[in-house]
């Protein structure tokens, strides 16, 4: 029994821990969240030659044969630093289906310039109805000659205004929810038929609604109707990746609050002194603690598939009420600067409120949990 | 024991009803239910309105040109008002400063300012808060000196909501250091807001809202008749005017609206997902808010009760900030649950008249959501946190 | 508008609190509790001289014509005085069907001596298997010649074991659950087939299970097949008086915290001073003010009339959650001496406790006020 | 980063269940699961089962008979433990004054007192707190006053589980007032419960059971050779032990063991009525506390490992007693949903041999769950509150 990072995981983390405090202070981070495309493209490049979109890929599609405790690692720090950068849609969403159910040529053709941080993708997995059912999809793809022609609309699609490839589930047979008859597509998103309409979310990062008509797919990634598992297990990964990287912002939060409460006087003495709040911390500091524990469990369980819809359901639910107590905690106890836009607070509090918002809500997962 | 009101108090209800109806602005109606911020235009149309009516100023005296109306009056007002959703009154005129100055101003002062309170000619803000005197208001360290016939006042304050349109602002300041008690150095001044040395910085909150403002004084020279009452005895007017902030704090009718609202959208189907009351769960929750607003406004009518049998609003009205900010923030939670990953697309002001149709994201205010969870995390901080308002109920009422 | 008592209800309440006072301190209760009825018969016979049986009762019925809220009068202060007399059996529960579907020739045999303490009576309206569900009724009778024979079993008997008048809802039609198809019978309890196993419950007072094989009825009390409606009615009549029962056990176990709290000492001060648990007993404290205010909406729309079914189970619920915090926080707050039998505190608890399981718990409520 | 076990580890754990299975009074673990309370005899018989075994002392030096278990044995003796709902060997020999006698104590003192320990000869119960010094302990007034070869004990000790089956007493007395600290006038000293003098009065708690007692020390005379280490240092040596007495405080095997029973009972129809698991409210629930429950398991875990790897067990374990209690109280609230009405019935002891199944009332330990709930309180009380929990967290990790 080991709880510790082995050596590869120890430096992982140490690169990207000095690159946050030396390259990456919050102003920065808010200079890229504000540019054109909502994020850096030299940072991008850098996480690529530094090989840390690569981790978590097998040896063969050239990357280090990392596992999700490798991502985990990366995420937790990614979180840490309030990252904008779209590390979720490119490596974890887009790679992680390819990885999955692409053919070799396909991953030479997509994968590969994706970790090389040469070409941006994304997974467009949520349709307006859906709510948080992956499954639920109306976009359908009729064949026509050796074409698929798609008709539909996604949308939250993560990175969307910026994604070259867009990966899409869509309908190939089968009722409105069913898990079979789910297909993954490759389409190029300068076809025909797409639009795109991008925007900034709560958390300062980018999204779009996409709507297709009549769009000719590039391809066919893995079997026709056969899309779902992957489509489930990359969705898994996702869940495991962002509950890290919330993680990762509820420990800066309680750190920061704890910090400031030391500093700010009232009455003549530091807030820090007033029992309530301390109890409140106190709260707020054992919320990580079983967080983080819970966090190694699931991860550890993906890891070995064991359990996996019980991890992935119990650590997305308790990011979703620890989560929300840490943020809220964490505003409330920093007082009227807690809510400005000029303090990274605010920012930290919103990107994990936004967390608790996508991939499942806490309700969601918990209804899951209690259908066992 | 019995909440029925007199034929007089319906028929009061009605007229209530019927000015919301038909002489208040209803594009000011309809703007804030879209969630679109309202204009300083906006604001003064729906204040000239309420001054046409005769309704300006239901707190003060008759003399002045208060309304005179009873406590149950004042409470069919605000829930008529809440029902509509229409914008409450600023308080910084009327409800604050207005009632300081016909109190303890002098004639020259009542004279020169309540009517221009009253018609809303004149836009006041708040100065009380300063970046290092927030729950512990009575350190505030912004000075006004004495200088001949003038005070020279040098400091900054903070959280001032609105200030970016304020023609005058109200301050607490420090006239003096070598007292007994912090709070006996403390005077209550009248500042225009054109003097020169004022500087208005924008507060940008955490949804990217102008809403409140620090305001910077340099070397301000503000005449000495603008000092209101004694020197010294700000902190005494001040406290009078914290506690009045409090009473309208439950928002009982402004939650009304929401919960009403929040049923109604959970009634159909939005974006063809099936309707949110399909979901026991969630309906549970919001049947639970709604429990804990209906106690809260019987609480609300028992304190109302014992004003109208001539007992001061007391500290207890402290639990109605407490609960009334809960509820607020508990709704904000429904909504965002409701909104689901619609909780996510940050598009402010996209349900203006001038937002182009196809740019806008999520249906039935789904992605105001969001904006308004954040905006309202204020509601438990500013005007006393709840904290501050704990321990008041702590000390006052429990004697602890 | 108007929140006070008028004068009748004045000088009732004042009677009550003065009785308590002088006459039923915690010792005394706690004797009568460990008695061999659980109660004491003489201070029953006092209540009934006092009128105090009576006072919802219309004039033609022997009362003084008073309704619900003059019994949340009484009820609440019955709770600030842990009062372990059948007042709920006799007077709410079988008084309560009886001035609602008895015939006057069984007002004059019954619910006269009941309101003149002179017949122990009582509501069997539990089923084992029914949870809260008062319709779900599986005890059955059956018509031969002139009578009723009845077979079945009741749980949780209210004063069971003293009651020589037991009231016993029956299917005389329909399914498990139907509304309609329900019967009132009035039941001997010295009547061949009867049998109550008597036992105390956690709160100190006592119930019964009562089993009913081949009984003759005394009478069927209203018409047959349509006792729904009475016992509905009687059931929110029920709730609403445990409910100001224990809105006056939630003020005491508030007052009682705040008191100890301020003698207490521990680190040379007392524990009033901590601010942690001076924020704990406000919201003790709001939970009080918000119970009476919901309270006083329920019994004011019970007895006028308006929307009952909401404001019967938002109270109950309210009580459930609310009561349930107060209770808590009070043993929590009094430490190791909370824990103790030897203490009143724990007993209030006790009662406030068993408050919250019976006529319904807070989850059942919720559930009928989610449904609409 | 992997929490799989040795092929040594996994062999102990499969030991251990047969010790369980086999070697384990059966009876009592009967009892145990019928709520039963335990005899002194059945305490006596499982320890000398655990002796017989060469289980007696996880924690002690191997030198000592201490079985040298490594961090992980006794975190899967635990387990299998809480698995079957096997009592947990009694604190106040083994666990508490044995570590204290062979780190602080004398030779002589500890051939004496020792081999009694493990063989479970002797009883032991603790005299820590008193009437006046709950969470804050060191304010304890139980004086010992030197006289001759002697000490003589007068106070009063309270809260001393099971003391009223117990031969020794291990106490914290006063035996000087005239010191900087109140801390450094603190002994740590033996006592036979069999000298006279002392009284044991029971102290009856809410559930009616005789647990706990109050223990009065009327000059007591006490050989000075039963003061362990030096005067003046019992506070060192007796703070060791309530760090200890934290450390098994998450209590997960049991709560593990309660869950799952509670998902059977759940399962099936009690009393003819719908099993609970079609009501997804209760499931829900249950889920959530399945949650928090797996978390603190992992964070034992992590806790352990950092033992196992040398660093000694710190405040951070209060955070084990916090939560672990919660947990605990949950878990009673959930037995009480599933039991319904039935929750109300006080019928002690209904479950055990001697008592007439037709006065049983109840199913499915239903009539239990009051009483554990009841009884459950104390565990957020007693053995340092969690509000002093949360002081000792805020002030040693997070250094407020």
């Amino acid at each position: 029994m080991n709880f510790s990072m082995n050596e590869v995981q120890e430096m992982l983390a140490d690169s990207i821990e000095k690159f946050i405090a030396n390259d990456y202070d919050f102003d920065t981070r808010q200079k890229y969240a504000g540019s054109d495309r909502g994020y850096s493209d030299a940072v991008w490049q850098q996480f690529a030659e530094l090989g840390w979109t690569a981790v978590a890929f097998d040896e063969d599609d050239g990357g280090f044969g990392g596992n999700a405790i490798d991502t985990m690692v990366i995420m937790e720090r990614l979180g840490r630093g309030l990252i904008v950068e779209p590390y979720l849609a490119n490596v974890v969403l887009a790679g992680g289906i390819l990885k999955r159910a692409a053919s070799d040529a396909q991953k030479e053709q997509w994968l590969a310039p994706i970790l090389a941080g040469e070409l941006q993708a994304t997974l467009a997995f949520v349709e307006p109805q859906a709510r948080y059912d992956i499954a639920d999809t109306l976009t359908i793809a009729k064949q026509d000659g050796d074409d698929w022609i798609l008709d539909g609309a996604k949308g939250l699609v993560a990175n969307g205004g910026n994604a070259e490839l867009l990966i899409v589930p869509a309908r190939t047979a089968g009722e409105l929810d069913d898990e079979d008859g789910i297909t993954l597509f490759a389409v190029n998103a300068s076809s025909d038929g797409v639009s795109l309409e991008s925007y900034a979310t709560i958390d300062g990062l980018r999204a779009a609604e996409l709507s297709l008509q009549g769009v000719k797919a590039d391809a066919v990634i893995g079997e026709v109707g056969a899309g779902f598992a992957a489509l489930t297990d990359t969705i898994d990964d996702a869940i495991l990746a962002v509950s890290a990287e919330a993680l990762g912002i509820m420990n800066v939060l309680t750190e920061k609050t704890i910090e400031y409460s030391k500093s700010r006087v009232q009455f003549g003495v530091p807030i820090s002194s007033f029992q309530a709040l301390q109890h409140r911390m106190v709260d707020m500091y054992t919320s990580c603690e079983q967080t983080r524990s819970l966090l190694m469990w699931a991860t550890m369980s993906v890891a070995n598939d064991e359990e996996v819809d019980r991890a992935i359901s119990s650590i997305k639910y308790q990011i979703g009420t620890a989560g929300k107590l840490v943020a809220e905690e964490a505003v409330q106890l920093h007082g009227g600067m807690g809510v400005t836009w000029e303090l990274d607070v605010a920012h930290y509090f919103k990107r994990l409120i936004a967390i608790t918002q996508m991939l499942g809500s806490a309700d969601w997962h918990l209804d899951r949990l209690a259908a066992g | 024991m019995n909440v029925t009101f007199s034929d007089e108090e319906i028929q009061f209800r009605d007229e209530v009803r019927a000015f919301f109806a038909n002489e208040f602005p209803q594009d000011v109606l309809d703007k804030q239910r879209r969630a679109v911020p309202l204009t300083r235009e906006d604001f003064v149309r729906f204040h000239k309105a309420l001054y046409k009516k005769g309704w300006a100023a239901p707190n003060w005296p008759k003399e002045y040109g208060g309304t005179g109306w009873t406590p149950v009056q004042k409470y069919l007002f605000a829930q008529e008002q809440g029902r509509v959703d229409a914008p409450p009154p600023l308080a910084f005129g009327v409800s604050m400063v207005g009632p300081i100055i016909y109190s303890f101003g002098s004639e020259a002062q009542k004279k020169r300012f309540l009517p221009d309170i009253l018609e809303f000619n004149t836009w006041w803000c708040q100065g009380y808060s300063e970046p290092g005197a927030g729950s512990d208001l009575a350190s505030l360290k912004t000075r006004a000196d004495r200088d001949g016939d003038d005070y020279i006042i040098n400091g900054t304050k903070t959280w001032t909501t609105l200030g970016q349109y304020a023609d005058w602002i109200f301050c607490l300041v420090r006239t003096s250091s070598d007292v007994a008690r912090r709070q006996e150095g403390i005077s209550f001044i009248l500042v225009d807001m054109n003097t020169p040395g004022i500087t208005v910085k924008p507060i940008i909150l955490m949804d990217g809202e102008h809403e409140v403002n620090e305001i910077h004084f340099d070397n301000v020279r503000v005449p000495a008749e603008n000092l209101v009452g004694e020197e010294g005895k700000g902190w005494t007017y001040g406290k009078v005017l914290l506690q009045h902030e409090r009473t309208n704090a439950s928002q009982v009718g402004k939650s009304k609206y929401r919960l009403n609202r929040l049923r109604a959208q959970a009634a159909r189907s939005v974006r063809g997902a099936p309707p949110m009351q399909d979901d026991m769960n969630f309906m549970r929750k919001l049947a639970a808010v709604e429990v804990k607003l209906k106690a809260l406004e019987y609480t609300d009518l028992r304190i109302l009760a014992s004003v109208a049998s001539g007992k001061a609003p007391g500290p207890e009205s402290s639990a109605l900030k407490l609960v009334g900010t809960e509820i607020v923030q508990a709704i904000d939670t429904l909504y965002m649950e409701a909104a689901g990953y619609y909780t996510l697309p940050y598009v402010p002001h996209q349900y203006e008249e001038n937002f182009a149709d196809d740019l806008r994201v999520g249906e039935g205010n789904e992605t105001d959501s969001a904006l308004e969870y954040f905006n309202n995390r204020k509601h438990t901080i500013f005007a006393g946190s709840n904290e501050i308002q704990r321990n008041i109920i702590a000390k006052h009422v429990l004697g602890l």
